[in-house]
C-alpha cells in the first residue's frame, strides 16, 4: 500500500500542525476519519493533506506514506510507529519518530528538534541535518532512546542523543553542545566535530572522529588506541558522576 | 573587534522597570560597559557612541568604562536595546542565549535610537497620552 | 431547602451498628434525617452496598512538599492525563496527580474526608490555597511539631505547659487541625545533615531528646482538649530493626483520653521491620501488633506498600536522603526554618525485591494481626506505599486469603522465610473494612460529632452507593468483583448532593476546612509573650506579624474551638 | 498613616518588614526598603483607562470593550499564548489556567527566560533545598553562583546572608564564608571573601571539576579550568567540606548560558555529593516577586510548572516548543494575552516582531514596551500596593502582599475573572 500526502498551502503556514496518527498502521487498518490539529482545531486529514492511497497490504510492513510539499511544520509524524516505511521528501516537524519501534523513516531534507524521541527500536535516516535533541529523551525522564538506529547525515543540534540508552546514533557531520550529556548506554557515533561530548555520562560509548571542544574536564585518559588505524585518545568517564562511560576522541581541546 | 556581550539585571535599570518611558531607563539600557584598556582599543572616550553588532543584527549604544569586566567582555542591562540583537534562539531549551554572545564592536558617530523608535521599527506605536 | 431519598440502601455504619441492612436514607439540606417530603429527589440504590463517604486519616495531597512531587516529575505526568469536560478540570498525573485529578479520583472511590499528612506551618498558606483546588473532600491539616524551636526550648526547660501554648497558638494561627511529629527531633539534626538514632538521642543543641518530645506533645495535646490525638511517624523509619524504636515509642504512650486514643501512629509498616540490615531485615508485625492489641490508647494506620511506580515524600529528611543514596534516583529536599524538613524522591516497589515484598507483606499483616479493625485503619500514606487508587486492591488483599495467596506466589520467593503472612489466615468482613476507612478514622480524628464517617440522624449526608450487592458476592473468592466496586461509586454524595456519578464528577464543587482553634487564656497567648515575638522577628525570616493564615484561605471553614486547661 | 511590615512586590526575596507611609490614598513614604522597593511603591504612573490601538495612535475605551476584545480573540485563535503571570498574585494566576483550559490555549510564565532551566534541571535530579531562615540561622559558607544580588536582590545578603545573624551565628559577617563565582567581579564579589571569576561559558566544566575534586578524584582535574586554577578549585571544596551548613545561590549566569539547565545540573549535583560530608543547600535568586508563585500554582492546577500547552486539551507540556520564546520567535502562536510582564523590553527582538504582528492584548498598570506592540491595554490595579493576594518567595514560602491603599482601578483577578466569564457564555457553559 502506496500512501501520498501532499501537503496543500495554509494561510497560517507557521502554525504547526500535530499529525501523531500519520503512521503506516493507521492506514493498514484503515481509516475514514484520521484528524489532525492545527492548535485547538481538529481537522480532517484531508483539510492539510492532498491524499492518495494506491494499493492494498498484507501486514503493516507493506505500507509505504510519502510526504510531499512543505512538512517542516508538522509534527509528530511517525509516532509509536511499529513498521512500514515513511517517506519525508522535505523537511519535517518536531518530534518525528518519537517512541517509534519498528520500521523506516527516511527523510530527504532536514528534521526539527527531537527526532526519534525516546525510540525503541527500527530505523530513521536523515538527509539533511537534524535539530536539537536528536534522539534525545524526555524531560525528567532518567532514560531517552533505548533502541535503533538514527542516522543523521548533516548536522545534528545540541543535545543530540541525550540520556541515550540503547540503540545506536550516527552523526555524519558535526552535532552540537553536549552531545551525549547524560547518555547511559548505547552508542554514539560523530564524524565531525561537536562540543562538550558526553558530559555527565554514566556508560555506554563514544566516538568523536573530529575535534572534541571544550572537552568535559573529568574524564580519565586511559591512552591512545588505534581506531581503524588512526590515532584516538581513549577516555574513561565521567568521573565527576562515578560513570564507567568510554570515549574515543580524535581530537580535543580542554577550556583552560 | 570581537567582544563576548553579557547582559543582566543592574539595579538601576531595576529602579526604571516601572517607568520604561524615562530618560533613565532609556539611558541605562542603552549603555554598553566596557573595559577602559577596549575603549582605548577602539579608540573611544567614555560616553561615546559604538555599534554593536551581532549575528542578529545591530544597535547603537552608548559606552560606558567600566573595570569590572575582563578585557574582551562587554555588559548591557537587560532591556530593549540587549534584546534588539540578541539571537532569539533557545537551543530548543526555551531560554535564549542572553549571556555570552559574540559580537563585533565599532565606534561610531550614528546617534542612539530611542527605546519607542526601536519599538516602531518593527512595527509597534509608542504610547504617549502621558 | 433541598431533599434526597435513597431507596434500598444496605447499609454498612459501624458508628450507628447498623451492618447490612436494606433501608432508605433521607437527606435534608445535606444532612442526615429522620425522613423527607414526597417531592425529594429519589435514587433507588437496588440494594447495593451503601456506606457513609471514606475518609483518609493521612494522605499527603495538598501542600510545598506535594507540589514539589509535581514540579520534579513531568515523567509522572504522563501517566493520568485527561482533558477538561463537564464540570472537571482536566488533570495530569498517576503518583502525584494534580489538586483536582486527587479530588476526582477520591471522590470516584467514594471519598468526601481527608486528611493532609504533613503541614509546615511557615507553609501552611500553600497548603490551604490546595485545599481551595480540591474540591470534593473536606481537609484537614497536619501541622508538624518536629522540630520547633521554642517548643523545644519550653520543653527542654521542663515547661509543658508554655509548649502547649505554642502549639495552640500555631494551631489557631495557621488553621491547622493536629499535632503532627514526624520523626521528632530528626529534622532538627537534619538542619546540620544529622538525624536522631533512637527515642533517647537527644537533639544537637537542643538537648531534648524524641521521647521527650512526643510525652510533651502528648500531654499539651489533651491541655488543649484537641478533638485528634498526636499524630506521630515515629524515629527510625524504614530502618531494618526500628520495630524496637517503634516498641519504646508505644510504651511511652499513657491512656490519656477516654475518648480516643492518644496516640495516632502513622504508616506504622515502615516502622515494623526486624533485623540489623537490608539483608537480613524481615517483618515483626507480630509483636508490634501484639503491643497494639494490648494498648487501647494507640490507632495505627497501615502504610500498605503496593508495587509499581511511586513517590515517597515525608517531612523526614534525613530517611529521604537514606533512600537516595540507595536508589540514586532524583532528589529534593526543603527544610523550613525552625520547624521541620521534608524530602522527596521517585521509586518503584517491585515483586522481585525481597525488601519491597517484606514491605508489602508487613502492611497486610498490621491490618490482619491488629485485633481490632477501630485499631488500625487502612492507609498508603498515599503516595508513599502506594497512590490511594490502589485502595481497592488492597481491600480485595483483605477480605480474601486466596486473592493474597495468588499475589503472594507472585513476590519475591525468599519473602515466605521472612514474614507470618503465609500463616495468617483472617479475611476481612465487609464490616471491618467499613470500619477501616469510615468509622475509624472519623473516632480517630475525633470528627464523628462533626457528623462525619456514620450515617446517623444530624451527620454530613456524605454517602458512597458502591456497585455491588454485599449479599450475593463472596468477598474470599471474588476479588475482581471487590476491587471493580470500590474502585468506583455508583454515587458519591457530598453534603446531600451527588458530586460523581460511575467516575464522573458532576459539580464544581466546594469543600469545607475543618480546623482548630484553642482558647487559651490570656497569660499563656503568645500573642502578647515578648520573648516569644522578640525571637520569632529575630530568628524566622517572616514577621510573626504576616504569618498567621489570614481568612482569605479559609472562606469555608468549620472550626472547632477547644477550650484549653492553660 | 504608617503601615508597618508590608511586603515588597518586587524581588523574590518578598521583603515583608517595609514600612509605608500613606496620606489621602496616596504612599508617600517607603521605609526599610531597598532603592527598587522605593521605586515600585511610589510610582504613579498607572494607566487610567483601557486604550486600544487606531491608525493612528491611541484612544480610550472601557473595560467592556476592552475585555470582550480580549474574549474575541482568544476565542478566534488557533493557538493563543498567554503569558506573563510573574507580576501578579496567585489567585490571578489560578484564573488565567482556567481561562488557558477553556479556550485551548498555552499558559506560560516569564520562568521560561529566568529559572526555566532551573526547573528542566531539578526535574532531572531533584532539589535538595530550603527556606532561607535556615540559611540565615545556620550556614556558615555562602556561594552566590553566577548572581549579582546586590544589584538584582538588593536585601538579599542583609536579610539572609552575609550580613544577617542568626541563631547559630550571632556575628554572621565575621562567622560565615561568601564566596562570589562570576564572569565580572560585581559589587557583590568584591565584598565576598573569596571571588572566583571563570571564562565565559565555563560553569559546567568548573562544576564538574568541583565534583570529582569532592569525590576525591581531583587528579583527573587539569591544571586550569575555565580560567580558574585547580589549586583554587580544592580550596573551595575543602571550605565546603569543613562548612556545618553551606548553601549555594545562583543565578542566571548559571540559566542564560550556554549549557543552560545542564548548567544547573550539575550545580544540584555538587551539592548532591557535599551532601554526603556536610549539610547543603542550593536555591535559584528567582526574579520576579512571584514567579515561583506562578510555578507553584500551574503545577498544581496542570501538572507542570511552566510552559503547558493546553491545545489538545489534555496538559503537553515540552519547554523549547511550548515556551514562549519558541513560540513567537517560530511564530507558531496567533494571538497573545500578556499578563504582568513585559516581554516587549526582556524579549529578544525576533520574539516580539510577531507580538506587534498577532493581536495582542496587556494587562498591566502601567504602559511598558509591550503597550507598543499591543491592540489593547487594561490597565489594573498593582497588586501588593492596591491589590492584595499570595505570592511564593525564592524559597517557596507563601506570602501575603497586602493591599496599603485603596484602588481605583479593578485587579487583575476581577478582570480575568471577567474574562473568563464571558468566554463561557460565549461557549455556551
Amino acid at each position: 500500500m502506496k500512501v501520498t500526502l501532499e501537503v496543500k498551502p495554509r494561510q497560517k503556514p507557521y502554525l504547526p500542525i500535530e499529525a501523531e496518527g500519520i503512521v503506516p498502521r493507521t492506514f493498514f487498518e484503515g481509516t475514514d476519519s484520521l484528524t489532525v490539529f492545527r492548535g485547538n482545531k481538529e481537522l480532517p486529514l484531508e483539510e492539510i493533506f492532498n491524499v492518495a492511497i494506491e494499493g492494498e497490504a498484507e501486514s503493516v510492513d507493506e505500507v509505504e506514506i510519502i510526504i510531499l510539499g512543505d512538512s517542516s511544520r508538522i509534527k509528530r509524524v511517525g509516532e509509536y510507529m511499529d513498521g512500514g516505511r515513511i517517506h519525508i521528501t522535505g523537511d519535517i516537524g518536531m518530534h518525528c519518530g518519537n517512541f517509534m519501534s519498528a520500521g523506516e523513516i527516511v527523510i530527504d531534507g532536514n528534521a526539527d528538534a527531537w527526532l526519534g524521541r525516546e525510540m525503541r527500536g527500527g530505523r530513521i535516516r536523515c538527509h539533511g541535518s537534524a535539530g536539537d535533541y536528536c534522539a534525545a529523551g524526555y524531560r525528567g525522564e532518567k532514560r531517552g532512546m533505548r533502541g535503533g538506529t538514527v542516522e543523521v547525515f548533516g548536522d545534528a543540534g545540541d543535545f543530540t542523543a541525550e540520556t541515550l540508552a540503547g540503540g545506536s546514533v550516527i552523526i555524519h557531520g558535526n552535532a552540537g553542545d553536549l552531545s551525549g550529556v547524560d547518555m547511559k548506554e548505547g552508542e554514539l557515533t560523530i564524524m565531525g566535530d561537536t562540543s562538550r561530548a558526553c558530559a555527565n555520562m554514566s556508560g555506554g560509548m563514544a566516538y568523536v572522529h573530529g575535534t572534541v571542544n571544550d572537552m568535559i574536564p573529568t574524564f580519565r585518559k586511559i591512552g591512545q588506541e588505534k581506531v581503524n588505524g588512526e590515532p584516538y585518545t581513549r577516555f574513561s568517564g565521567d568521573i565527576a558522576n562515578r560513570g564507567k562511560g568510554t570515549l574515543f576522541i580524535r581530537n580535543y581541546k580542554y577550556l583552560d | 573587534m570581537k567582544f563576548i556581550l553579557n547582559t543582566g539585571r543592574t539595579v538601576t535599570q531595576g529602579r526604571h522597570v516601572e517607568h520604561k518611558y524615562h530618560q533613565g531607563y532609556f539611558e541605562e539600557t542603552s549603555s554598553c560597559f566596557i573595559h577602559p584598556l577596549d575603549l582605548m582599543d577602539l579608540d573611544l572616550e567614555d560616553g561615546e557612541h559604538v555599534e554593536v553588532v551581532s549575528e542578529w543584527g545591530s544597535v547603537v549604544l552608548r559606552a560606558v568604562s567600566c573595570e569590572d569586566l575582563r578585557k574582551g567582555m562587554i555588559f548591557v542591562p537587560l532591556g530593549p536595546f540587549a534584546n534588539h540583537i540578541i539571537p532569539p534562539r533557545t537551543h530548543s531549551t526555551g531560554m535564549p542565549d542572553f549571556k555570552n554572545i559574540t559580537v563585533e564592536l565599532a565606534r561610531t558617530e550614528r546617534e542612539r535610537l530611542t527605546q519607542w523608535e526601536l519599538m516602531e521599527k518593527i512595527g509597534g506605536k509608542r504610547y504617549e497620552n502621558q | 431547602m433541598t431533599e434526597l431519598l435513597i431507596r434500598n440502601a444496605c447499609v454498612i455504619d459501624p458508628l450507628n451498628d447498623i451492618c447490612g441492612e436494606v433501608m432508605d436514607i433521607a437527606v435534608r439540606d445535606g444532612k442526615i434525617v429522620e425522613s423527607v417530603g414526597s417531592g425529594a429527589e429519589v435514587i433507588d440504590a437496588g440494594g447495593s452496598l451503601t456506606m457513609p463517604g471514606g475518609i483518609d486519616s493521612h494522605t499527603h495531597i495538598c501542600g510545598t512538599k506535594v507540589n514539589f512531587g509535581r514540579y520534579m516529575s513531568p515523567e509522572d505526568m504522563r501517566a493520568g492525563r485527561t482533558a477538561r469536560r463537564g464540570h472537571m478540570h482536566s488533570t495530569s498525573g498517576y503518583s502525584v496527580p494534580t489538586t483536582y485529578g486527587t479530588s476526582y479520583r477520591y471522590s470516584a472511590m467514594g471519598y468526601t474526608t481527608a486528611l493532609e499528612g504533613a503541614m509546615a506551618p511557615l507553609e501552611a498558606r500553600h497548603t490551604h490555597e490546595e485545599f481551595t483546588h480540591t474540591p470534593l473532600q473536606d481537609m484537614m491539616a497536619n501541622t508538624l511539631f518536629d522540630g520547633n524551636w521554642p517548643i523545644m526550648q519550653a520543653i527542654h526547660d521542663g515547661d509543658i505547659r508554655r509548649a502547649a501554648a505554642i502549639v495552640g497558638w500555631t494551631l489557631s494561627a495557621v488553621k491547622g487541625f493536629a499535632i503532627k511529629l514526624t520523626n521528632p527531633g530528626g529534622t532538627e539534626a537534619w538542619g546540620w545533615g544529622k538525624d536522631v538514632a533512637s527515642i533517647r538521642d537527644p537533639v544537637p543543641h537542643f538537648e531534648v531528646t524524641p521521647a521527650e518530645i512526643i510525652r510533651a506533645m502528648i500531654e499539651a495535646n489533651e491541655m488543649l482538649n484537641l478533638p485528634h490525638s498526636v499524630h506521630l511517624h515515629c524515629n527510625c523509619l524504614g530502618k531494618p530493626g526500628n520495630h524496637q524504636c517503634t516498641l519504646e515509642t508505644f510504651d511511652l504512650v499513657p491512656n490519656a483520653n477516654n475518648k480516643r486514643q492518644s496516640l495516632y501512629a502513622t504508616h506504622v509498616q515502615f516502622h515494623s521491620y526486624g533485623g540489623s540490615s537490608w539483608r537480613d531485615i524481615c517483618s515483626r508485625s507480630e509483636e508490634i501488633c501484639r503491643a497494639i492489641n494490648s494498648k487501647p490508647q494507640i490507632v495505627i494506620d497501615m502504610g500498605q506498600v503496593m508495587f509499581g511506580k511511586t513517590t515517597t515524600m515525608t517531612a523526614d529528611g534525613p530517611m529521604e536522603f537514606n533512600l537516595y543514596r540507595l536508589y540514586h534516583n532524583k532528589w529534593s529536599n526543603h527544610d523550613v526554618e525552625l520547624e521541620t524538613g521534608s524530602g522527596i524522591i521517585p521509586v518503584y516497589y517491585s515483586r522481585k525485591n525481597l525488601v519491597n515484598s517484606i514491605m508489602w507483606s508487613i502492611g497486610l499483616e498490621l491490618a490482619l494481626l491488629t485485633d481490632n479493625p477501630w485499631q488500625c485503619i487502612l492507609s498508603t500514606d498515599n503516595p508513599n506505599g502506594a497512590p490511594f487508587v490502589k485502595y481497592p486492591e488492597i481491600m480485595a488483599l483483605l477480605m480474601s486469603k486466596r486473592y493474597r495467596n495468588e499475589i503472594f506466589g507472585t513476590v519475591h520467593p525468599d519473602t515466605e522465610h521472612n514474614v507470618p503472612l503465609a500463616a495468617i489466615d483472617r479475611e476481612l468482613t465487609w464490616n471491618d473494612i467499613a470500619i477501616m476507612t469510615r468509622g475509624a478514622p472519623a473516632k480517630a480524628l475525633g470528627i464523628e460529632d462533626l457528623g462525619k464517617g456514620h450515617l446517623g440522624e444530624g451527620a454530613d449526608a456524605d454517602i458512597a452507593i458502591y456497585p455491588i450487592n454485599i449479599n450475593e458476592t463472596d468477598p474470599a473468592t471474588s476479588a475482581e468483583e471487590v476491587i471493580r466496586a470500590f474502585g468506583q461509586t455508583d454515587y458519591t454524595i457530598k453534603r446531600g448532593r451527588v458530586v460523581c456519578r460511575q467516575g464522573t464528577c458532576m459539580v464544581d464543587g466546594k469543600n469545607t476546612t475543618i480546623w482548630v482553634d484553642p482558647h487559651i487564656s490570656e497569660n499563656y497567648s503568645m500573642d502578647h509573650d515578648p520573648e516569644f515575638a522578640k525571637n520569632f522577628d529575630r530568628y524566622y525570616t517572616v514577621r510573626m506579624s504576616n504569618y498567621p493564615v489570614q481568612e482569605e484561605y479559609i472562606r469555608r471553614n468549620l472550626c472547632i474551638e477547644t477550650e484549653a486547661q492553660l | 498613616m504608617k503601615i508597618n511590615d508590608v511586603v515588597c512586590p518586587f524581588c523574590g526575596c518578598l521583603c515583608d518588614d517595609l514600612e509605608i507611609t500613606v496620606e489621602h490614598n496616596r504612599i508617600v513614604a517607603v521605609d526599610n526598603g531597598c532603592t527598587l522597593a522605593n521605586a515600585k511603591f511610589m510610582s504613579k504612573e498607572q494607566l487610567a483607562s483601557p486604550i486600544r490601538r487606531t491608525g493612528e495612535g491611541w484612544e480610550n475605551i472601557s473595560y467592556d470593550e476592552a475585555i470582550q476584545y480580549t474574549v474575541d480573540m482568544l476565542l478566534d485563535a488557533d493557538r493563543p499564548l498567554l503569558y506573563g503571570w510573574s507580576g501578579t498574585h496567585g489567585e490571578a494566576q489560578c484564573i488565567g489556567v482556567h481561562v488557558s483550559e477553556l479556550v485551548g490555549g498555552i499558559i506560560d510564565s516569564t520562568t521560561s527566560v529566568c529559572h526555566g532551566p532551573s526547573i528542566l534541571a531539578i526535574q532531572e535530579v531533584g532539589h535538595p533545598g530550603c527556606t532561607l531562615g535556615r540559611v540565615k540561622n545556620r550556614a556558615d559558607v555562602v556561594i552566590y553562583w553566577g548572581c549579582n544580588p546586590l544589584e538584582a536582590h538588593p536585601r538579599h545578603m542583609s536579610r539572609y546572608t552575609t550580613y544577617a545573624d542568626g541563631y547559630f551565628l550571632q556575628n554572621a559577617f565575621r562567622e560565615r564564608k561568601v564566596i562570589v563565582v562570576d564572569v565580572r567581579e560585581t559589587e557583590t564579589a568584591r565584598v565576598a571573601d573569596e571571588f572566583i571569576r571563570i571564562k565565559e561559558g565555563g560553569d559546567y566544566a568548573v562544576l564538574s571539576a568541583l565534583r570529582a575534586i569532592v569525590r576525591g578524584k581531583g587528579d583527573v582535574v587539569p591544571e586550569s579550568v575555565a580560567g580558574v586554577s585547580r589549586s583554587q578549585l580544592e580550596r573551595i571544596v575543602t571550605l565546603c567540606k569543613d562548612a556545618k551548613f553551606g548553601a549555594i545561590f545562583f543565578g542566571l549566569g548559571l540559566t542564560m548560558t550556554r549549557g543552560k539547565y545542564k548548567n544547573v545540573r550539575n550545580a544540584i549535583e555538587l551539592v548532591d555529593e557535599l551532601s554526603r560530608h556536610t549539610k547543603f543547600t542550593i536555591t535559584p535568586m528567582r526574579g520576579h516577586w512571584n514567579v515561583y508563585g506562578s510555578n507553584e500554582v500551574f503545577t498544581w492546577m496542570t501538572g507542570y510548572p511552566y510552559a503547558i500547552d493546553f491545545c489538545r486539551g489534555i496538559a503537553f507540556y515540552n519547554p523549547g516548543e511550548t515556551s514562549a520564546i519558541d513560540l513567537l520567535a517560530r511564530k507558531e502562536c496567533d494571538a497573545c494575552l500578556i499578563i504582568g510582564s513585559d516581554p516587549g523590553a526582556h524579549f529578544p527582538r525576533g520574539c516580539v516582531e510577531h507580538l506587534a504582528e498577532i493581536p495582542t492584548v496587556v494587562i498591566d498598570p502601567v504602559p511598558t514596551m509591550t503597550t507598543a506592540l499591543a491592540d489593547v491595554q487594561i490597565p489594573v490595579a498593582v497588586s501588593g500596593i492596591d491589590a492584595d493576594g499570595t505570592a511564593y518567595r525564592m524559597d517557596g514560602v507563601p506570602i501575603r502582599v497586602r493591599k496599603v491603599i485603596e484602588p481605583t482601578l479593578p485587579n487583575d483577578r476581577e478582570v480575568l475573572k471577567s474574562i473568563h466569564a464571558k468566554m463561557k457564555e460565549a461557549k455556551g457553559q
